[in-house]
């Protein structure tokens, strides 16, 4: 597998977090939303030649910027609800505890690799008994079972993890991202441009605003459309520019990102 | 068998005895325990380790190629670490083969925090896991200790003999203390303040003040430890 | 290389020799060769004799348990004859009396993919099965079945009907299934062709630069990048 030296290439959500917070030294909530949209984009596009199980940790990556940063970009209704307000506190006090914890172990992971590293310069002796004493031994074969055989067949020949795919946490989806981008083609030509608060108006349930953002960003990434953010956590524009070089819109990725429908 | 009376034959006993303890030592394949040692050369297991200690001293003060080390609670012999280079170029052994980070980060949790569940481990590192546990089982790194004693009974994981071997370590002790990893009240404050989930804060409040967050700190060590 | 000139450096030109010929037969599982030790070492084959000579005479004037000696061409070391009671005693304790896990993985290989050449067998688990196979051999369990067609006529090995009775099978067909996680041919094409991936690999998200490997010869990193 390739591995890119250059940048980091991100195992989870709380890794491109961490690495948000406290390398790039931003504020979640002050970053611009081009740079997380970039920064989503980039890495979805390196996954391409990744495994499922990556790709989806990725999109989880994704999902949870994009809730986290589309809780800013909700209309403010002006009246702060207390209880929304302890609510959100609690989830972040949540999540910081949550990336605490995370890198505790990512700096013990990085002090047991250098353990090991340092122990594998030394190799032990494996040769065992000299010939001359195995014809003493009693029958080798007395303890084991097919099944350990097979079992050891298939640790010597096994090339990697069998993939699979972690879907418990979009179990609640409903609306899918094919939806929203063909809601999305049929209002944005006629309209030219719009704020993303004016595109969600009409909707209740924070998931539909989530998945409808999900939309705002895969006709981005394929260049239908342009983003404008003139201040952070300014109202969001977009802004139809037509058919990019390749007029077909890719229905494949959108199926991609709506396979978690289930 | 008791220790021999300190006659004048215990010199050469002592020669049988450490001359037997090197033969056992050059064929075993694993690391032997001190307990087997013991037995087989019919003498306590007190004066077998004080005996390995004392080779392992010789080879150090003759300035061997090979070292007598104490890992995973028995002593085996291993080149010494000065010597890779020649010895890689000869051993083409996947056994030293790298572990990735996405492993060391689960096997760190799986060390630290054993038994754990595949979803309390999961829960930590915000990812699945099961391709990396399978992996690392399937290495024989960590394996199934039990069975959680809640709903589901989920199978626990603890690591093995073999993750010892691989770090060199004789037990778990030698790891680092967590709390060495905790994060410092920097990272916690930048980490809090990336978090803010108050717009308007982030307008007014300048990076916070060293002595005004510090407190919090323990806050988080606290957190870990539970 | 060329021998180096008897300058004031050579003293630890020699010592840096000796201590790699020690580690280089401590952990070969065969007797190693004289040329194959003088172009691990880059000196010249006479020397590495000399050496081997002179660590010989050594361990025997320090009174060691184990021995360097040359057999089948190459030297290795062994226990002392004198303390072969011993070493029957913890052959026969039963603690080394299963197979350890290389030789059943090697088995394995020998009984769902047979027949097979050492050499195919050993491109699959990475690692010289010379040793093994003999081992294998002479407790009956696997056998020369035939020769390979194609150039080198490499000797094939196949289970034999002791394997069979011993596991408590009465052909090859009751072995049980392998399923669902039979790898691909195009795994098998890879693992033979040398270029088994690394398992940990597969989670592998992260550089390879944080800890300090750059210092492992070049062919380990080679394994690393596969």
């Amino acid at each position: 597998m390739a591995v890119d030296v250059e940048t980091p290439v991100f195992q989870g959500p709380f890794d491109l977090l961490l690495h948000l917070i406290l390398q790039d030294q931003v504020d979640l909530y002050e970053v611009r939303l081009s740079d997380i949209v970039d920064a989503y984009l980039a890495q979805l596009e390196r996954l391409e030649q990744m495994d499922l199980e990556l790709a989806t940790e990725f999109l989880l990556i994704a999902a949870t910027l994009i809730e986290l940063k589309s809780k800013r970009l909700l209309p403010d209704d002006g009246d702060v609800d207390l209880d929304d307000e302890l609510a959100l506190w609690e989830e972040r006090d949540l999540l910081l505890s949550r990336l605490v914890e995370c890198k505790t172990f990512k700096d013990a992971a990085v002090a047991m690799a250098t353990i090991a590293n340092e122990a594998g310069r030394s190799y032990p002796r494996t040769a065992g008994v000299d010939q001359q004493f195995l014809g003493l031994l009693p029958d080798m074969l007395a303890t084991t079972t097919p099944d350990q055989l097979r079992d050891a067949f298939l640790r010597a020949v096994e090339p990697k993890p069998v993939p699979r795919v972690h879907i418990d946490h979009i179990h609640q989806i409903r609306v899918t991202v094919t939806d929203a981008v063909a809601e999305l083609l049929d209002e944005l030509p006629r309209i030219g441009r719009a704020t993303f608060a004016e595109l969600t108006a009409d909707l209740v349930e924070r998931l539909e605003v989530v998945v409808r953002f999900l939309a705002v960003l895969e006709l981005y990434k394929q260049g239908w459309i342009d983003l404008q953010q003139v201040n952070s956590l300014g109202s969001l524009t977009v802004v139809w520019t037509g058919r990019p070089d390749d007029d077909e819109l890719d229905l494949e990725d959108l199926a991609f990102v709506d396979a978690y429908d289930g | 068998m008791t220790e021999p009376e300190p006659t004048a034959g215990e010199d050469d006993r002592e020669r049988e005895l450490r001359r037997a303890a090197e033969a056992l030592l050059l064929v075993t394949e694993d690391p032997i325990t001190v307990e087997l040692l013991a037995q087989l050369l019919e003498v306590s297991a007190e004066r077998i380790e004080a005996l390995c200690v004392e080779l392992a001293a010789e080879y150090d003060a003759t300035d061997r190629g090979f070292q007598l080390v104490k890992v995973a609670g028995g002593w085996r012999y291993q080149t010494h670490p000065d010597l890779a280079p020649y010895v890689e170029r000869y051993v083409l052994d996947g056994q030293s083969g790298r572990l990735s980070n996405a492993a060391l980060e689960t096997l760190a949790i799986v060390a630290y925090k054993q038994p754990m569940s595949r979803a309390q481990i999961a829960a930590i590192r915000g990812v699945n896991v099961d391709g990396v546990m399978r992996t690392l089982v399937q290495r024989g790194y960590v394996d199934e200790v039990g069975r959680d004693h809640g709903p589901g009974q989920a199978v626990l994981y603890g690591t093995t003999p073999t993750f010892l071997e691989k770090l060199g370590l004789n037990s778990l002790d030698e790891l680092p203390a967590l709390g060495e990893f905790v994060p410092g009240a920097d990272v916690y404050e930048a980490l809090e303040h990336g978090l803010r989930p108050d717009p308007l804060d982030a307008d007014t409040t300048a990076p916070v003040d060293d002595d005004g967050d510090g407190e919090r700190a323990p806050d988080a060590a606290d957190d870990e430890s539970e």
